[in-house]
């Protein structure tokens, strides 16, 4: 099997399924013939040309709506947006059309659409191009939000996520685009979207990561087991919305225990999200608070404070261990 | 070499029929008459439409809408001039239009009731759902235009409806860049009612005219009588001509004027004057119209009264089966959020249907 | 003491703080002549003249954006949005520029602005006309997110937002715009952004809601204490961020049961938020899993099917009965 | 009556000193020898920081930055058209005129090191910090214009800079048309470099100009040799006359080119010709002010040779002012999230300085 970094995962899985269904195609600004300013899309303006991988005008909200309106006939576009940091220019579209678009019309028409952005911190770049706002898009109803861990995973969600037939907003974490390979299959895998993966099994504490917190977040388990006998079960989200609620309670329910790991702001992320379900599901089993190693509430620092207010292994080791200990 | 003149553009205003009868005629686009009593009659339609809803919503028997009274012009020429596998892409007010493509009236009721079941038919006839969010149908249009072209569909072609408010929004501008750019067969019909609920052209824009907004993306327009059908049927008949053979999207201004209020939660006195009203009812596009087909021979008036009878009951046919169907799935939402709900969704629902069961046995 | 309805209470506030400061302006779509669609800018035009009331072009972005720009001048400028299901339009501006412009130039620029606009169903409204988002609002760094209950705190949180010195977003319940009246005193009173209010002291139980959902909560109260001798502490939250996290963990650390309800769908909300805070803080005098009663995870449907969606006093009493009995 | 011609508008050119040496004295601005030496020195010391920034960054000394070689003609241009008391509204292509207005190029530096605290001056020198989101800074002109006049600051304007990626964003249509309508003083320069990243113009957009984009807003507009800084200073000059006295805004365009890379982290031979880049080394808008200032008498070889001396020695003092500035609160983006810090945020910090102290110990 060829081991590939993240950046050719994607590529991969877009160049796959543009070969098989010539209804997918690829937009966005720098998508062609730059291939994309992280090299995602490279080489696939030559193999299926213009039509197909389209370098559009900078705008996105009209690549949002355009995407949209391309879905509703039928393509399966998969949209660009350069850095998640200008996501936020889609949030019209994505919220009022494309998320709505099956109630509004009773189930005849749908959105089959990818939005893909490379988001989140680590690479030393400028301000908008840092944060985790994973969040503001897991709040909407009718819009599937996955994050991969990895080159293998990220290239069988991405290709669950052109099949599927709803929006899908594909998040990237750019810090591990290149950061490490794996063996990915020449072969078709499709992920599975909504079902999160129970990476290590483990009995006494559940810790749950996903995007580039995983690999911290398994440095860390590491680091504990090696010091003492605890087990912990190591969760990797994978699906923001909608959530796999089983896998975690049933985790939770065993450990009694959880420790949550993201790069976003506290207020309103995920990890609330993780404590609110553990609430309504599985309180009862809890032995402890369930523990929290995030960005802080501010605004995302430059790259030059960058480092201190991500999470690192020593911090998640701390949670871990506070929680054991609670 | 100093300062030199690089580029020059220029603007026209189509009127064949104006609101003294005046017709030119070698502008004409020769309906056969047939099709000038179709489209007569869809406008008579409409107007019947609208003011039933109005009684309606006034007895409560539906909620707030948006009133095309005086847009007829606009909508029904411009619709007439489309094939029925364009796609339309409107905004809220085009009802008159809808009714042409045969989405049944009954359908616009429902949705004016509060209910999604709308909408459930509009794909049907190539018709986008309503859409609310002003300017926000300017993309979907491009994108389904270039879907058209990518698929090999030649010749068909998107038109998109939106209002004079609507072209002060970003999207307007992203979409109509987009089409230049990708030549893509749409023709942008810009309904100029001259108000935006309460705020006049003046203050929405400085430009002399909205066709005018094409010179910045290169693209061809022009302006257009909006209460004149035949004007209106040509302007879009020759955009979607040259849409269809590869020649890219054209702007049509409509000029034309919202005879009532903006919606039924709306009133138009604290902003505008009788008289100011007045002078638009005097070229209202209906009977500028009828007073034409009569000039030319093709109508009389008691063809009209026949007219009025006939859409008075097919009107009153939709409002009876609008009424009758009663039968609404109260958790459809959930049927809809995605194609399969996942299981969140499911407990959600079984939470909401014995919410309803506690309620209904209270 | 007048007795006003929250659109007079909000115009009061409005007109008094424009009559004390000439930097107060009002920008908006039809905010002009027309005094707002929900006539709360009525007379203001006449009052204060045209270059302080203004009947902008219809275009939410560069209302927002303008009005950043008026504020980093000094301007105090009151921005309305039609509808708040038209301000995913103000969200690039507002997270791009608004909130992050202190902390961007190291505090040397503020922007002090409030966005105010209605949200919510209950209007028989068309679509995107009855969303409730704050969610989204508050999960911003930067941003403080209002919503009063009442007349009267509409009045003096309005004031304290106008004279704060960052960016606010001021959402109105738009169900008790005129549902109903209160005293409100001509004299000026500001309330203080951060605080949330017991509305009414317990022991038993603390009840937490916000905006129109007051309303049916203090009914299912009432309705509770007139059957059983449980006494519920009611709270108002009144600022959704920055959240007034001591007045939730002091109530809860003494009534040890907790139930939330909100307009809002359930996934991120505000009600996770709350859960999540309550585990950080107080987690170990829960008696019983934190209860909610929220909207659904569903595309908020139209006024035909509204009221089934929202929660109902029924609801909310059933809520707190199975809070108290767990 | 019928298909009549009711608007025509037309798009100037200026150029007054050509890549040849041609020059056009009625057109001249007439600055003072003084003025011109000004002026041409910020254009030198631009491309001095820049090329130094370049080297600093190629040493892993500063983060990802976007060079400004070949626009100094454009920014200098038109920065020397204001008055200390204009604000000037840019994105992040604008280093030589944030210079010019005194912001010390340790600040830039700073910034492009990943701290904030390279914007903390720039409010002192009417400078709004630098813009990442495309076309996110066109709304804040406008309402920045709006606020002067509206604070009676008679004859204060507002200079707002963007790039040719950047005309196709939804900000930019909505803030032209706002400033339109409110005939708001402020001046919209484009510096149109022919590529947004690695998109040329004609994938962009399929306008002739981009100073047509502005008759969508009934706005003076001009297209301008943006390599020729006596032009781009009087257009720019000419404009904020015009808008000092109440005529409302005006969009320049100025033709440029960027003759090096996107950002640090682009390479542009991935999408352009050598050959391309050449033609515009040709007009490199530097030479061409240096001929023509010796040809009219201002300068000399000797001259220019004091003058580099001068702005390397300038250059590197702020280079040593920056690597030598190093106490950094690492806990102020707490202090920044609002003007007092909320209760959380303070219980935020504390954790924050703990895990700090942690990790100093580890
Ligand atoms: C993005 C957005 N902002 C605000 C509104 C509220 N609104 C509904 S209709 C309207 C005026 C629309 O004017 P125009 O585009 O001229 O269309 P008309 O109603 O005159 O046909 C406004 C402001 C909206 N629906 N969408
Ligand atoms: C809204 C937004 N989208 C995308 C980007 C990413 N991006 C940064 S620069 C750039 C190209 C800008 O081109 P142009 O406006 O011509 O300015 P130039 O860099 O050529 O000076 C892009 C796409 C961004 N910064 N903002
Ligand atoms: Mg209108
Ligand atoms: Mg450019």
């Amino acid at each position: 099997m060829p081991k590939l970094n993240m950046v050719q995962a994607i590529n991969l899985a877009l160049r796959q399924e543009m070969a098989k269904d010539k209804n997918v195609l690829v937009l966005g600004e720098d998508v062609g013939k730059d291939g994309g300013v992280f090299r995602v899309t490279d080489g696939l303006l030559d193999q299926f040309g213009s039509a197909r991988v389209i370098d559009t005008p900078l705008a996105e909200s009209a690549i949002m709506g355009a995407a949209f309106g391309m879905s509703i006939l039928g393509l399966r576009p998969v949209a660009e947006i350069q850095f998640s940091g200008f996501a936020f220019l889609i949030l019209p579209q994505l919220e009022g059309n494309a998320s709505r678009i099956r109630a509004r019309s009773q189930g005849t028409m749908s959105a089959p659409m990818v939005v893909r952005m490379p988001y989140g911190g680590g690479v030393r770049a400028l301000e908008h191009h840092s944060e985790s706002r994973e969040a503001t898009f897991a709040h909407l109803p009718g819009v599937k939000v996955v994050i991969p861990s990895g080159p293998r995973n990220a290239r069988a969600l991405l290709v669950a996520a052109i099949r599927d037939p709803d929006p899908v907003v594909f998040m990237e974490p750019k810090h591990i685009y290149r950061a490490f390979k794996q063996e990915v299959p020449e072969a078709e895998e499709v992920g599975i979207i909504g079902q999160a993966e129970v990476v290590k099994p483990g009995e006494d504490i559940t810790i749950i990561s996903w995007g580039a917190m995983l690999r911290p977040t398994l440095k860390a388990v590491e680091a504990l087991e090696a010091k003492r006998a605890a087990r912990v079960e190591v969760i990797d989200l994978l699906t923001m919305s909608p959530i796999d609620a089983r896998t975690i309670t049933e985790s939770v329910k065993k450990t009694g225990r959880c420790v949550i790991v993201q790069e976003a702001p506290k207020t309103l992320s995920m990890s609330s999200e993780i404590i609110a379900l553990i609430n309504d599901k599985a309180l009862l089993y809890l032995e402890a608070p369930v523990k929290r190693v995030t960005h802080f509430d501010v605004i995302t620092p430059y790259f030059g404070r960058e480092n201190l207010f991500l999470p690192n292994p020593d911090q998640i080791e701390a949670a871990l261990i506070e929680t054991l200990d609670f | 070499m100093p300062l030199k003149e690089i580029a020059s553009f220029n603007v026209k205003h189509l009127s064949i029929l104006d609101e003294n009868g005046q017709w030119d005629e070698d502008l004409d686009p020769k309906l056969s008459d047939d099709d000038l009593i179709k489209l007569y009659r869809a406008m008579v339609k409409g107007r019947e439409a609208d003011q039933r809803m109005l009684k309606m919503q006034r007895q409560g028997r539906l909620g707030t809408f948006p009133p095309t009274t005086g847009h007829e012009a606009v909508i029904c020429g411009a619709t007439f001039a489309t094939r029925d596998d364009d796609w339309l892409v409107g905004s809220y007010r085009e009802m008159p239009g809808r009714l042409m493509r045969g989405e049944p009236l009954e359908r616009t009721l429902h949705y004016y009731n509060g209910r999604e079941e709308g909408s459930a038919l509009s794909a049907a006839h190539h018709l986008m759902p309503i859409q609310v969010i002003l300017g926000s149908q300017l993309p979907h249009a491009v994108g389904m235009a270039y879907a058209m072209r990518y698929k090999g569909e030649q010749g068909r072609a998107v038109v998109c409806f939106f209002g004079d408010g609507a072209s002060s929004q970003g999207d307007f501008h992203e979409a109509l860049n987009f089409a230049s750019v990708w030549q893509a067969p749409v023709v942008f019909v810009c309904q100029n009612n001259q108000w935006a609920i309460s705020v006049p052209l003046a203050c929405q824009t400085r430009s002399q005219t909205i066709a005018q907004k094409a010179i910045a993306y290169q693209i061809p327009c022009i302006q257009v009588d909006g209460n004149d059908a035949l004007a209106t049927y040509k302007a879009t008949k020759d955009a979607l001509d040259r849409a269809r053979s590869g020649g890219g999207p054209t702007l049509i201004e409509m000029v034309t004027y919202r005879l009532i209020m903006h919606t039924t939660a709306d009133d138009p006195s604290k902003y505008r004057s009788a008289d100011e009203e007045k002078t638009w009812w005097d070229k209202d596009p209906i009977p500028r119209l009828f007073h034409h087909l009569k000039k030319i021979g093709v109508w009389d008036d008691q063809k009209q009264a026949l007219l009025e009878e006939d859409v008075k009951n097919e009107v009153n046919q939709a409002v009876k089966n609008f009424e009758s169907e009663v039968d609404f799935k109260p958790d459809a939402p959930f049927d809809h959020v995605f194609e399969t709900p996942s299981a969140a969704l499911e407990e959600q629902r079984a939470l909401f249907l014995s919410n309803l069961r506690d309620s209904n046995n209270a």
